[in-house]
């Protein structure tokens, strides 16, 4: 099992203060992996380091065995990393169709066969795909967002906080596309607040808390830690 | 005895004193709009035309071409003029103050344009485009030099009693105030400040130290007319003067009006020995100058050669 | 009466509404993507009619053969300001920009001063017999070739940014910048792409008005306010909306002086500009998103 | 004393609270608990007067206030601080914390012109308390840097600091935990609870450190989707089995 992405000992953050405080995280291409942790514990800055949107001050990222560090998202994307950021992540002024080309900004050719795809893997998107982005429920302007970054074909999804926002249901949809689209051979890393619904589906998960690795391992036996649950609660 | 050549250099450099003093008003005035309260005011000429013929009006003789013979004092001259600025700051502040700074700029363009038509069309307010040739100037003596020195006292004191009064309202409670909202108006508004008040504050005092400079400069050169409110001449250097001194320092404010001033009229000297055909052009060469002084600015100094200073202390 | 009112009001209006439209298009667009006003936009028209008298000198061709090449030009000069005078500001607080811009307004103006002399100009123009339609409706031929030339624009221009790669991925940047970021979407193209349209509209709006009227060189400036007015109404960042608002400013303006009551004019002509102030301060109190929902300050 | 009657708030499509009613009592603390996106800070602002509600209504000690705007909820004794710390950048923290008392006869622009004497009195006396305040939050040593220099849980720090200034009835906390660390969190606690004790100030506040809200509330209302979905002592609501749903994931059991 060869490693799609590798962060180790990431330290970075906004401006002076350091939000990240040393954390690693691996995934391989087959894998859906999990970023946990309670309220401030650095999972979405950890994801935005990955794709150059917060300086990494110490630390490395691989891609596929390339060292990324600090690469602009624009060469990432060429890389094959698409990331799907947890607030505004569709263009609202823009139907729907338009959102996917502008998705496959990056690329030239096969764009019609990208699009074909994420119909396929998302059916909900096809029939609103003259729709502005704006006028779409949040659950289908999630699809949106994440079709939008299917269509640079990418080799590693991620997705910051897909479930922010939507109802148990809109959310079980969303993580059955996610499914889908990993069993399409997509490395997926998501980062969630909701937990035992992510933990649930993931491979393995990560549990992040002060900026730094607190616990990793398969998603169910990390829901099955007490000691995981106490954290979010309260410990 | 003062030989003719050093005389005329004596006047000249009094001359530059003197609208130094009073470009140095009206950057205070833009200060306490921008520096302090973060207002945009792109229409610096309208104020200053609204001061400048208010004064006018009301301090000169009788005229069939424009209304007036009033013959008020000059002092009651400086104190319509404040007051007619400050009320058309109130209301086109009333409807542009809480948008966005871009907006004010655009509403204080707005206005300064349509005072520009207005005081170049209601001929029996203003003689048109002939102007108003009777403005009366205080201090007149038989020696030019003593009547230029003592204009220049007078603009001095005038400048230092509103750099002692602005300063004293910025190094203060209210200034502490302006200077929050300025940073953070949700914030500010959130701690209980009436930020569209004290917005309209400082922008209604700012319009009337602007009215007082048009005042001043009329009676300097005796004489208002529209092209005085050219937005070049007034607003634009004015705003190169605060940039160039420091937005938000009241000595930096003064500083920059003084310095852009001697820059700006002593290039004039070089441009008088060209030829009169290339005389012209040149001027406009000078404007250019200008532009680009201010764009080296905003790149290079962007806080001014006094920059606001921090660490404020209010002391009695 | 009616006629009259078409011939010497209406007719006036739409000519005057399409130069502003073109001028507005790119105030609207420069807001929508690089967030900030841009007030050397009228003077970028004055460049352009300019560059277009040049350009009739030199060539001795009729204006309409060296618009292309003015607007060309006028667009390569707003990509080479921008790079200079802009691009370095990019990071500090938007309001500087806005500074600067009022500092690129004057050097504009001054250096064609400089170059062209204040004195009012024309592009050679022999003497237009009006198209008679119907009888009775007189249109002069260069306001057909304005109106028609600004419609071919303004459909090519929406085409574009509908059709198009780069198009699109403007609408993109001007509908959220750090999404297009994270898309993988090349921003500084955009940027250009965004300079060159709005430098070639404002020539051509540019060469327009000094055709219908004469050039002076404070052409542009005098155009800031209607047609911020414009961008304003049709609401921040929508194109399409400014060409509305701009048609709606300039016949308003033309529509304002129409004496509708009796002999007397509604407003004499010397407040025309006045007009467009007035609708833009209402605007901004009843309706700050403009007429197509644009974006608000 | 605080009562949202039946609101909703809608962000175009997006419907951030929902037919939302709660209510906040005299002299309690009151905690905000649920899950990102179900609508607390957006409740916030509009107790806070930042947005007006789409329907429904805000009641502050039996008065509507829904349509006024921030600062005169400010004058009537509610205030609110930012969950990401809105400082003024260019005031030091001293300044950040002088500004904020109402009423300060030097906030007239005229004041230093005619009451020099007076305005540089109250100062002095303003300036002790600030000094106090600082002290009491561990600020002293930066009094005189730029709020913008500060890091964040300094920033966080000054944020409780102006709530202080104020004495106001009722403070809205949002987030104050988020970023500051365990030992400090545990003294502001300590101060919070304090103010509420001696000095009767009301609280209400979201925060996501359940040992904080377990520590400190009398009262605890969890929101999921922008409704109040249950509410309680911090005890009951722990063992809701919907509210570890909604924080530990919902329908979704296997994958």
């Amino acid at each position: 099992m060869s490693l799609l992405l590798e962060a180790r000992e990431l330290v970075g953050g906004y401006g002076g203060t350091d939000i990240l405080n040393g954390v690693s995280l691996s995934l391989s291409r087959e894998e859906i992996v999990v970023i946990v942790g309670p309220n401030g514990a650095g999972k979405s800055t950890a994801m935005k380091a990955l794709f150059g949107l917060v300086t990494v001050r110490s630390g490395t990222v691989w891609l596929d065995g390339l060292d990324v560090t600090n690469a602009a998202p624009e060469t990432l994307v060429k890389r094959g990393m698409a990331y799907v950021p947890q607030e505004a992540n569709v263009f609202t002024t823009m139907t729907v169709e338009e959102n996917l080309d502008m998705g496959a900004y990056t690329r030239r050719s096969g764009i019609q066969a990208a699009k074909d795809r994420v119909y396929t893997l998302l059916p909900a998107l096809k029939a609103k795909r003259r729709q502005p982005a704006g006028e779409l429920s949040g659950g289908q302007r999630q699809m949106v967002a994440i079709g939008r970054a299917l269509m640079v074909d990418p080799k590693l999804l991620m997705l910051d906080e897909p479930s922010a926002g939507l109802s148990p249901k809109v959310l079980d949809e969303i993580l059955d596309a996610i499914l889908a689209i990993n069993r399409s051979g997509v490395g997926v890393l998501m980062v969630e607040q909701n937990a035992k619904a992510a933990l649930s589906m993931a491979h393995r998960g990560y549990v992040l808390q002060g900026g730094k690795n607190r616990f990793e391992g398969p998603g169910p036996a990390l829901l099955a830690n007490r000691e995981i649950a106490e954290l979010f609660l309260g410990g | 005895m003062i030989s003719d050549a050093n005389l005329g250099l004596i006047m000249y450099a009094i001359a530059l004193m003197n609208i130094g003093a009073i470009y140095a008003i009206l950057s205070l005035g833009l200060n306490l709009q921008w520096g302090v309260a973060g207002l945009f005011n792109a229409g610096i000429a309208g104020f200053f035309a609204v001061g400048a013929y208010t004064s006018a009006i009301l301090t000169a003789p009788d005229s069939p071409d424009f209304l007036g013979g009033f013959e008020l004092p000059i002092p009651l001259g400086w104190v319509g003029a404040m007051i007619v600025s400050g009320a058309l700051a109130l209301v086109i502040g009333a409807a542009t103050i809480r948008l966005r700074s871009d907006y004010l700029a655009i509403g204080t363009i707005g206005i300064a344009e349509i005072l520009r038509l207005f005081l170049k069309n209601e001929e029996w307010l203003t003689n048109g485009v002939r102007g108003i040739t009777t403005v009366p100037r205080p201090f007149q003596f038989d020696q030019p030099l003593l009547s230029e020195l003592s204009f220049l006292g007078m603009t001095l004191t005038l400048l230092l009693i509103a750099y002692v009064a602005i300063e004293r309202s910025v190094n203060s409670p209210w200034g502490r105030m302006m200077r929050a909202i300025r940073d953070n108006e949700v914030a500010a508004a959130a701690m209980g400040k009436h930020v569209e008040r004290r917005r309209l504050e400082a922008f209604v005092l700012g319009s009337m130290l602007m009215g007082l400079g048009g005042a001043l400069m009329s009676q300097y050169f005796r004489f208002i007319g529209p092209e005085a409110t050219e937005p070049f001449q007034i607003t634009f250097l004015v705003w190169v003067m605060l940039i160039a001194g420091g937005a938000g320092n009241n000595r930096g404010a003064i500083l920059g009006a003084f310095l852009i001033w001697a820059i700006w009229s002593m290039t004039e000297l070089v441009t008088r020995q060209l030829p009169p055909d290339w005389a012209v052009r040149a001027g406009y060469l000078r404007i250019f100058l200008v532009g680009l002084l201010l764009q080296v600015v905003l790149q290079r100094f962007a806080r001014g050669l006094l920059p606001e200073r921090i660490r404020q202390r209010i002391r009695p | 009466m009616l006629i009259d009112f078409i011939n010497n009001y209406l007719m006036n209006g739409i000519v005057l509404g399409c130069i502003y439209a073109l001028g507005a298009i790119g105030i609207t667009l420069l807001f929508g993507i690089l967030r900030f006003s841009h007030f050397a936009h009228g003077d970028m028209m004055t460049l352009g009619a300019y560059l277009g008298l040049a350009g009739v000198w030199i060539t001795g061709q009729p204006v309409w053969i060296v618009l292309p090449i003015a607007m060309a030009a006028t667009a390569g000069v707003a990509v080479g300001i921008d790079r200079a005078f802009y691009h370095p500001l990019r990071n500090a607080p938007t309001i500087v920009a806005v500074i600067a811009s009022f500092g690129v307004a004057l050097m504009i103006r001054s250096a064609i001063q400089v170059i062209f002399g204040v004195e009012i100009r024309s592009y050679a123009r022999g003497f237009e017999r009006p198209i008679l339609l119907f009888d009775a409706v007189r249109i002069l031929p260069r306001h057909v070739w304005i109106i028609g030339l600004t419609v071919v624009l303004v459909v090519g221009l929406q085409l574009f940014l509908k059709m198009t790669r780069l198009g699109k991925a403007m609408r993109a940047v001007s509908d959220n910048p750090s999404l297009a970021r994270v898309t993988g979407i090349n921003t500084r193209a955009v940027v250009i792409a965004t300079w060159l349209i709005g430098g070639a509209l404002a020539a051509a709006g540019g060469v327009f008005l000094g055709l219908d009227t004469q050039l002076d060189t404070n052409l542009g400036w005098n155009l800031v306010l209607p047609m911020f007015a414009a961008a304003v109404l049709g609401g921040i960042g929508q194109p399409v909306g400014a060409v509305l608002g701009g048609l709606v400013v300039g016949i308003a303006e033309e529509l304002a002086t129409y004496p509708f009551f009796g002999g007397q004019a509604l407003l004499s002509p010397a407040y025309k500009s006045a007009v467009a102030f007035a609708i833009l301060i209402l605007m901004l109190i009843i309706r700050p998103t403009g007429i197509l929902k644009g974006r608000v300050f | 004393m605080i009562a949202v009657e039946n609101v909703t708030l809608r962000f175009g499509g997006v419907t951030a609270v929902d037919h939302c009613s709660l209510t906040v009592a005299t002299g309690k603390i009151t905690g905000l608990i649920g899950p990102n996106g179900a609508g607390k800070t957006s409740l916030f602002n509009i107790v806070a007067g930042r947005y007006k509600p789409s329907s429904g209504r805000v009641l502050l000690d039996g008065e509507d206030i829904s349509g006024l705007p921030p600062h005169r909820r400010f004058e009537k004794g509610l205030l609110r601080t930012f969950q990401i710390p809105q400082e003024f950048s260019r005031l030091t923290v001293a300044e950040n914390l002088a500004m904020v008392p109402a009423g300060q006869t030097g906030e007239q622009v005229w004041a230093r012109w005619f009451q020099s004497g007076r305005v540089a009195a109250d100062e002095a006396a303003l300036m002790e308390r600030v000094t106090e305040v600082m002290a009491f939050l561990r600020l002293s040593h930066v009094a005189d840097e730029l709020a913008s220099n500060l890091s964040g849980g300094q920033k966080k720090l000054l944020e409780l600091g102006r709530t202080m200034m104020a004495r106001p009835k009722i403070v809205l906390l949002d987030e104050i935990g988020a970023g500051v660390n365990k030992s400090l969190l545990a003294e502001l606690a300590g101060d919070i609870k304090r103010l509420n004790t001696e000095q009767g100030m009301t609280f209400f506040l979201i925060e996501h450190d359940m040992d904080l809200i377990a520590r400190l509330c009398d009262h605890v209302i969890v929101m999921a989707e922008g409704r109040v979905l249950t509410q309680g002592t911090a005890a009951e609501v722990k063992q809701d089995q919907r509210v570890l749903d909604a924080y530990l994931g919902g329908g979704r059991v296997s994958a």
